[in-house]
């Protein structure tokens, strides 16, 4: 597949860099948590991003701090892509007191409020509401921030889609609604589940601009997220984006995926890889250098096992740490016996 | 100082004051002012509230501080939960808590838990406002009583007044503090007058009040019931027999002492409670009290409470649906084994 | 307002007549409904139909009792467009034993299952699920039955309504969901509420027709209903029909309506009436005289009368009633004291 | 006559004859198949299920009997109760308990309601199947125990199956059963192996079994934690101790005497239950018993359960979330004084 050269000029050198670097950090991230978890070391429901990097880091090179992203199960793509810690990360999905979240959330939980992470969600279709929510604070408080909303193909059929994207148009509020169509909702293909043909198609139904592009290509992304994004600050409401895009593992760790085709697997990760096509797209232009590209794996791969060894060597939280955080205040007696 | 308003007044003077004292507070819920975009209706409301509890604040705060929603309550209950999580302190109403069928994922899975599952890098101080309680011919879907629901869910507090004093004080506190906090109000007690200081105070969530001193038996009263307990205990003086009424005024938290006390002192324990019997927090109470209080109980512990079955709508069957006097004075009767107290 | 007199074909005589006389059996029910809770008769919650009488008739006109409609907390007069007595529905508004549902769940509660008529809904969407389900059996047991959801202009920005619409479709369920536009869900215009121009607009999201029509003019909703239920009859699937429509009385009875401009409210009444209009249709084209016209209003006023009559001197449920029909079957003892 | 067979097949086994027995018995769910309309599975499954327990049924009943659902809880589970009032018999998974946040207006206010608020007019034989249960490290969004939720609802029957032969049984009769049935399924119980015949049989809804008779102190167990009791008490043993373990099998509707005539032989009730413990199914049998069985207890009755927070996702916490044998061991030391059981 050919990247859509047109966008070079929206792109700077720097940019470039960072969006090549989020994008490796995404894939050796997952590639090296699927190891993992193959060796039994990491507990618990893991969902992996790997294939769809393009996406969330397409739209984060759009946000800063302030603003505020809703994720999915399918998290550690936005979180990486939104700014969070690798080590904090790798330690929440070891369950470690040193985790962004002290390793109560885990992989489905992960979040950095800080960061404007808002937090993966164990409820399909919980992130909508949410992300209304941010982009009601950012326009009763005028602080120009935009929140935006990563959801599933699956997500789109459940009722807080049409909800909270019918909230966010009547407000108009600034949300970006992205849709990660990744053909797939667990072992269900989106055209049996889904009576649209595509999930921008229902942008209609609610008077915002919806938008197709091709989820593996970063810069085209970007170029859509740049739209939204800058519409939304101008305060001019929502917009929905959906990225056609494919996870190159199974739906969680352990999925043997009989439901996938052999040849659409070897075209989505061999030729159409969101990471190589960029890569050949960044030598082409002439925005960053071979060299700078070798480098900037290299001390990715490093940061990678670097988290790695901060999880396994942090400390486990302690049965102290098991009823706090439920509330900020809370004065009454323990009840049951524990 | 003796100002008598009304239950709906001291909730509407409690949500004046909390906008008044912090711009971050908002309200939101349909037709909390009605009427959006009615060309005739921009300063005022068509309905503030479907039972006028919200009427008057459109017109002193603007409609971008109150905030109809459509009938989107996943969206919108949703949706306070993060406008909590990232600065602002909404006021969202759930019209009837029966309608929590429709947004129990945002309270229980989104609003509860964020906290935790954050580790405590997240707060999240929204307040929802919900009508429950029967008496009002609205029948089965209109009508439940559902605050043990919310009290199970560890990081909801649960806060269920029975006088206007109390609703004004505990709404305050409730709007306060920094964690979600469901506030019920029992929409047959709307009318009712009491007297509430003008002035802003609150009541701390997790303390509750002797509403009448006794050393017999103790009655503990959910809400309205507390009206029931109360009226069954001028009812018994005639028998000599004083009760203790404790109303716990929030749920979550529990003033579990102010019950084991009144046990210490009384060693009985009767629970009135219009909610359906079962996983309630009549069974909450009575079951921290056989724990707990077991060595002071003299006899066995009574729920006075609705059948396990929906609410019926026609007058007839609602009316001996719900707790009544009656049936406390018939408990008291055979709890204390004298006759003579039903016929009072 | 000029009726479609092109589809005065698709209308029998004998069709017309049953249309003008469910038209008139619910205006004066619901005219009655109104004084007996003026006079402080009946308990509760109510909420009247009256204005839009065209959408129930035009579209049970294609409806026997083994097809199944879902309603709202407005439906009495689906209940009469679907056939069920006056008297029983009446006795269940006053809370009877000889209610259509034994006095347990009035006005926003009616059903008569037998005659297909699923209940009127106290919760807002519910009928879309409902609906599907309906439409589920009678796909599943090939009984050529369809299933109708109306449902309100608010409805239609509850989640339910994306789930339902979108099962029905992928199912390709015989299901017509008929939105009853009345310009405001209780006090709040439909304009402000929904992102849509039209709710008709949403079908395009589904891949299902979506038409609006006039639905002061039963003449248009027969005709719209005819294809959508022919549709759904052939195994075609869903459709969605938006009929716009007026409230003549407030939301529920005691609404003072401050949200109402008075021009709009006399059109409605007086001009725009859709039993004036239809009757003056029948008259000019000839398909019922004036004099069965008047003889039809009188007996209807006179089993108004008679159904109040019933339902007042009909006898209170008793004590053993409360908690009969919980389960079918449950054998555990009492719980609590009552 | 031996058949050892897990919890999954079991269950597996109940829909298979249940399937095969009536014609109107149909399976609705997310991926309860998987793979729907992809070409080459058009006669068998991608997953049957998240957990496999489904597998191998679309080969046998097709695919116009097992339907994969969107991600639309709201929407098939309200379809599902039409779908049964109008002469189907559903059998709809809601994968995990926890996503009644989606769906709890269909189950509560309009499944359990229904017959009732028509006057008897109508019966609705749906059977929801749904997992639950922590110790999965699945964290706070998949790891709740809601059954005392649904315990709550009039109209609504609740299943809590211990072992793969209750498990056959119990949801053999949920489905035959006319009456709104939620049938719970410990995940970590999927894998545990047990005596199952091959036949069809029925266990009634509403009886409860000892699963272990002793004369010394009830321990009424919940679900998986019926196995952690049956630990305790075999460890008990070594003290001279005779623990009776009773699992109700059901919650809706309640054995009471089973646990009554229990506490009326040992005198003393502990309640195992890894819910949350406010207003929970251990508060609702303590409440039971301390009313109805007062007289016969000579302690304070105790409930073992997970305390007020969400499930942890670490495992270090979620061990120490769940009852443990040991929890039982010191709360029975406590109760009979004797300091040396704990340290067996
Ligand atoms: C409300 C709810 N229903 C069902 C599930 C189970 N579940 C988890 S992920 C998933 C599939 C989601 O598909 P999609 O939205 O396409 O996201 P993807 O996994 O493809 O990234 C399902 C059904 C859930 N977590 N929440
Ligand atoms: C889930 C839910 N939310 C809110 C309500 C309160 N309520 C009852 S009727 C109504 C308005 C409905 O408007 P619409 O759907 O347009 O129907 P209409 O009353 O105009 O016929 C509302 C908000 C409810 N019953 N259920
Ligand atoms: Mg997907
Ligand atoms: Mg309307």
């Amino acid at each position: 597949m050919k990247i859509s050269e047109e966008m070079v000029q929206g792109i700077t050198s720097e940019k470039a860099k960072w969006m090549y670097q989020k994008m490796c950090e995404i894939r050796m991230f997952e590639d090296r948590v699927h190891e993992l978890f193959g060796q039994g070391l990491l507990p618990g429901f893991i969902h992996l991003y790997a294939g769809e990097e393009a996406v969330a880091v397409g739209v984060c090179a759009h946000l800063d701090d302030k603003d505020s992203i809703t994720s999915t199960h399918r998290g550690h793509g936005h979180c990486i892509a939104k700014g969070c810690e690798l080590d904090g990360m790798m330690a929440e999905l070891y369950g470690k007191a040193t985790g962004l979240c002290n390793g109560k959330g885990g992989s489905m939980h992960i979040a950095d409020v800080e960061k404007g992470m808002l937090g993966a969600n164990g409820i399909v279709g919980g992130g909508f509401p949410l992300a209304t929510g941010a982009g009601l604070t950012a326009k009763l408080k005028k602080t120009g921030a935009v929140a935006v909303c990563f959801f599933g193909d699956g997500a789109g059929n459940h009722g807080t889609f049409h909800e909270g994207i019918n909230l966010a148009a009547i407000w108009n509020l600034p949300v970006v609604f992205v849709a990660e169509n990744n053909g797939y909702a667990e072992a269900t293909p989106f055209e049996y589940a889904s009576s649209c043909t595509n999930i921008a198609d229902r942008a209609e139904a609610y008077n915002i601009p919806g938008e197709v592009v091709d989820g593996k290509d970063v810069t085209a992304v970007f170029d859509a997220a740049q739209r939204a994004v800058e519409r939304a600050r101008k305060g001019e409401g929502p917009s929905l984006i959906e990225c056609k895009t494919y996870r190159n593992y199974g739906h969680f760790e352990g999925d043997a995926q009989k439901y996938k085709t052999s040849e659409d697997k070897k075209s989505h990760v061999e030729e159409l890889d969101a990471l190589k096509t960029f890569r050949d797209y960044l030598i082409r232009q002439e925005l960053v250098t071979e060299v700078d590209l070798d480098e900037m794996e290299r001390s990715v791969k490093e940061a990678v096992e670097k988290s790695v060894k901060f999880a396994e060597e942090s400390p486990l939280p302690t049965a102290a740490d098991l009823t706090k955080d439920v509330y900020v205040s809370y004065e009454t007696p323990e009840r049951g016996e524990q | 100082m003796t100002r008598m308003i009304t239950f709906s007044q001291a909730i509407n003077e409690a949500l004046q004051l909390a906008m008044r004292k912090d711009e971050n507070v908002i309200l939101m819920g349909e037709d909390v002012a009605g009427g959006a975009e009615v060309d005739h209706l921009q300063d005022e409301e068509a309905w503030g509230g479907v039972m006028g509890v919200t009427a008057g604040l459109v017109q002193e705060f603007g409609r971008d501080r109150i905030l109809d929603t459509p009938i989107s309550e996943a969206g919108y209950i949703g949706a306070a939960v993060t406008t909590a999580a990232t600065g602002m302190r909404p006021v969202a109403e759930l019209m009837f808590n029966d309608f929590i069928g429709s947004c129990l994922d945002e309270v229980m899975n989104q609003g509860a838990k964020l906290r935790y599952m954050f580790g405590g890098k997240a707060k999240v101080p929204l307040t929802i406002r919900t009508m429950h309680g029967a008496g009002f011919r609205a029948a089965a879907q209109h009508s439940q009583s559902l605050y043990g629901m919310f009290t199970a869910i560890p990081g909801i507090k649960v806060v269920v007044p029975s006088t206007p004093y109390d609703a004004k004080g505990l709404l305050l506190a409730a709007i306060e503090d920094d964690d979600p906090v469901v506030f019920f109000e029992d929409k047959t007690l709307y009318n009712v007058k009491g007297e509430v200081p003008e002035g802003y105070y609150t009541i701390p969530l997790g303390q509750g009040e002797i509403k009448r001193p006794g050393s017999d038996l103790t009655i503990v009263g959910i809400g309205k019931q507390v009206q029931t307990a109360l009226t069954a205990a001028e009812q018994l003086v005639k028998k000599g027999i004083e009760a203790e009424v404790v109303d716990p005024r929030s749920l979550s938290p529990l003033d579990e002492s102010i019950i084991l006390d009144s046990i210490m002192k009384t060693n009985r324990l009767i629970i009135v409670d219009e909610a359906n019997p079962r996983c309630s927090i009549a069974t909450d109470i009575s079951a921290m009290a056989a724990d707990k209080g077991f060595d002071y109980l003299d006899a066995p512990i009574k729920m006075i409470t609705a059948p396990h079955c929906p609410v019926p709508f026609s007058p007839a069957l609602e009316d001996i649906y719900l707790p009544t006097p009656d049936k406390i004075l018939k408990v008291v009767s055979e709890m204390i084994e004298d006759d003579s107290i039903v016929k009072l």
